[in-house]
């Protein structure tokens, strides 16, 4: 058996989830998706299919836009884009996603950067993936204090796209469009059922005894630890190094 | 330059990887213009903070505000808690739709999404239409334009002519389309004209648009200039912890810019 | 590449001077695709006329069909006399606009002027509307979007990877953004990537967008390529010579397309 | 007294009309237009005045756009062009223009190109000068078959621009935008009112005896046969060699 860091199994279940994509388009900022989506091409070239299109929003290199920053959304709304990814300082049961703060807004408490895409791209773009690390009660709300993008409209609202599922550190859910809620998919090796319950503020559906988030198989894991991890030095350095170290650290803790 | 600019003026910032002219500060803080109305196009960050920190800003439309790497932008998250802000909260494609909207001169486009959301809630100037092109429901929300009355951004190179080279950053063309008028920082002006290479053609913004060219060599920093220089993180992270307080802001403002808050 | 083209598929071709490509009608007509709808950006010319001519077209959206100096389009003109092609008169910027509407997957985008116009009232598809932002009377036109099956264009360059340069031709990337699938000839297709070079990739249209390029030296010819080389108007002469007549045309169709007129 | 040639009469007409222009937007295959606002650009630059800008539509070195053939319709409806040109196969007394056909549309008898752009420029460019050379009944009718554009337009109609004059071979009129009709403001040399009305579909107003189209200075000569002629011969080679030709042939007959 192979044994794997906590952020390669995250790195696993975002390539799983973006399985049949042919375009991903991903933040700047976001190592753990950006990293999946590049495990998902060498996947898919390895078994001699298409290769996946990745765009890394605000990089020079692995960017091909030439139509400024209108042409990402543009591109979501004909439906050229498969796969986003969005975050969240409150998540609600619903998929409501709130990115501007706590409280009453405007003088909310606790202020956030703000909505940024969010409120466009979680309506048209047909997988986007909920992905927090973090997974406490403070970010899981039963309701969240401002909706920046709602997790599922009425029939007469015009919706191409939403939340497939939500990601954490400790589990993965799907989302249930016609529910409109979340059912844990699989615990992460070293978590529990009690424990996620207890780290989440809105009820969840679930089995009695959940599946564990399951490790890659051997082939999958070599791709991620020789060509994704230097695909992802290039872009972005320090968390290939970061992961490099814990990969090193865990082959010396389990040798 | 800065002169240029008058109390009360709109004023279109773009996003931090496009090109900030962060050589504009200075000029602007010395002018002592106020009451600006921002625009950041579509996402703002240093530059937005340091001029709402120091009292020049009267209202801010943005799809977010963040320093990156280094954190919340600190005079932003103190001016939203005080209420000394009127916040437009945005989203990106919105931005970019009123834009649009001013550089065809249109009174309103209509955009997807949004329907829903708490930002359209809070944005009395954004409507809800039934989509006039069938007879089923289908709402649509319209945005009205967003027409700048300046564009301030730094880019890589200018002509004595006054045209800019920007490349691919479209996102400045269309802040110059949009607004009544445009200011801008490069690098370098060279001499002869940027058109004589037909090669650089497709990323020149022509000086029909182009108000005010100065030379900045790295005009841009601590942000980084597109395929030029890099971002200097580590500046933003020092501007995040100095600026955490307003006094701690007071002083970089007085150190950095010998300029004061103006309450 | 014209395999591709399926019989009642809305093509889009772009102006003369834009970079048409006249090096896939021998491919076209060789593929026997008829019922086309035509949609022209916005002008058209020479290519549209041979197809029409020939028997392939259906409708034609455009806003305006000539020949430049060689006069008017003649299978053009005889087609609208005999009513056998079903015309969709428009203006330059509604067909701009429609583009834009398809590019941004909108179901309208609004549009001044053409209020009182012949135009507006034959274009059963334009509507009139109240301007929903104000109170007073304001009526604007709003047109649905132009989403062609395919774009057709001829640039000057495309790489291995299928990334195409056109410069600032963007009226060829406003084609390539609204249309389904788009298929491109050029002058060269260079080894590398044309994104190694920052200087040309404000004027690339990324592969993204294109689903089939191939090369064909001077295949815009007789018209020029923007920047690269002019326009043969003779031949456009003589061409507006020959066709003047329906038996001409089907001589010049015969010898030098070996292609036959489709009734 | 200068012997003056009738293109160059209508080509001082034209730049008299462009007067205060600041951008001024011809199309390709206009070599009057084209040649007047050369001449005002000249004598704006000679009068120490600041230089006006000119974009020929469809010429790469007199053509700074740089945004697609939609940049001079965004251009034009934000007021950053002051003056074009428009002409038509017929046009009414009311200052109508029409660029489709003759006969009942859409099976005219007679087919023209079609409206290009004149069904939106004529309402927002301030200036639109109506420039067709030929002077005949055929041409300058009671009332077009098509309207491609109109000329007025009702109060409740967004409308910033329209035309401002007529000019022909024969003569000069001024457009009266409240009453929506012409006014005759000059004949050129050569030509007489009866002439002129017998030539025109339309009923205009005029003088018992309108002025004749003045000769233009001589330093505008000047500057017409020098500098603008220069200018011509790159973008128009033919009808600088045409003017050339005109100009010896007159001074021949005069000397």
């Amino acid at each position: 058996m192979n044994a794997v860091t906590p952020s390669e199994v995250m790195i696993c279940a975002v390539a799983n989830l973006l399985d049949g994509s042919r375009h991903i388009a991903v933040g700047a900022a976001s190592p753990i998706p950006a990293a999946g989506a590049m495990l998902r091409r060498a996947i898919d070239e390895a078994r001699g299919g298409e290769s996946v299109r990745i765009s890394i929003l605000g990089s020079v290199d692995h960017n091909v836009f030439t139509n400024g920053s209108t042409e990402l959304f543009d591109c979501a709304a004909q439906g050229r884009i498969d796969a986003f990814f969005l975050s969240g300082g409150q998540i609600d049961g619903q998929g409501n996603i709130n990115l501007v703060g706590i409280g009453e807004y405007p003088e909310t408490k606790v202020r956030w950067p703000g909505s940024f895409g969010s409120a466009y791209l979680y309506f048209l773009v047909p997988k986007v993936i909920l992905f927090r690390e973090e997974h406490t009660p403070r970010i899981f709300v039963d309701k969240v204090d401002f909706i920046s993008a709602p997790g599922t409209s009425d029939k007469n609202t015009y919706r191409k796209g939403g939340p497939i599922a939500l990601l954490t550190g400790k589990a993965l859910f799907r989302f249930d469009k016609d529910k409109g809620s979340f059912d844990l998919q699989s615990i992460h090796p070293g978590h529990n059922l009690d424990e996620v319950a207890q780290a989440t503020g809105f009820t969840f559906g679930h089995d009695d005894s959940p599946p564990t988030t399951s490790d890659p198989d051997p082939e999958i894991l070599n791709l991620l630890r020789a060509r994704v991890l230097e695909d992802l030095s290039e872009t972005y350095p320090d968390f290939a190094n970061k992961l490099r170290a814990e990969i090193a650290a865990l082959s010396e803790r389990t040798n | 330059m800065a002169a240029r600019l008058s109390n009360g003026c709109k004023l279109a910032l773009p996003v931090d990887y496009a090109g900030v002219s962060m050589a504009m500060i200075q000029p602007i803080l010395d002018s002592g213009v106020r009451d600006l109305d921002l625009v950041c196009v579509p996402t703002g960050g240093l530059q937005a903070d340091i001029l709402i920190g120091a009292g020049r800003v009267r209202s801010l439309e943005t799809s977010a505000m963040t320093l990156g790497e280094a954190g919340g932008a600190p005079c932003f998250i103190r001016a939203m808690k005080s209420g000394a802000l009127k916040m437009r909260d945005s989203t990106c494609p919105a931005i970019h739709a009123g834009l649009m909207a001013a550089q065809k001169d249109l009174p309103f486009l209509p955009i997807r999404g949004l329907i829903g959301t708490d930002v359209l809630r809070h944005r009395a100037d954004w409507k809800i239409i039934q989509n006039p092109m069938v007879e089923a429901e289908d709402k649509i929300v319209i945005v009205p334009p967003i027409a700048p009355d300046f564009s301030l951004f730094h880019a890589p190179l200018a002509d004595k002519d006054g045209n800019v080279w920007i490349g691919r950053r479209k996102e400045l063309a269309a802040m110059a389309y949009a607004a009544k008028r445009t200011i801008v920082t490069v690098e370098k002006i060279v001499d002869g004209n940027l058109f004589d290479d037909e090669n650089l053609s497709a990323g020149i913004i022509p000086s029909l648009y182009i108000d005010a060219v100065a030379e900045a060599e790295f005009g841009a920093r601590p942000y980084g200039l597109w395929a030029e220089y890099g971002k200097q993180t580590e500046v933003l992270m020092e501007y995040a912890a100095q600026a955490k307080t307003e006094d701690g802001f007071a002083a970089y403002l007085s150190e950095k810019y010998g300029a004061e808050v103006l309450t």
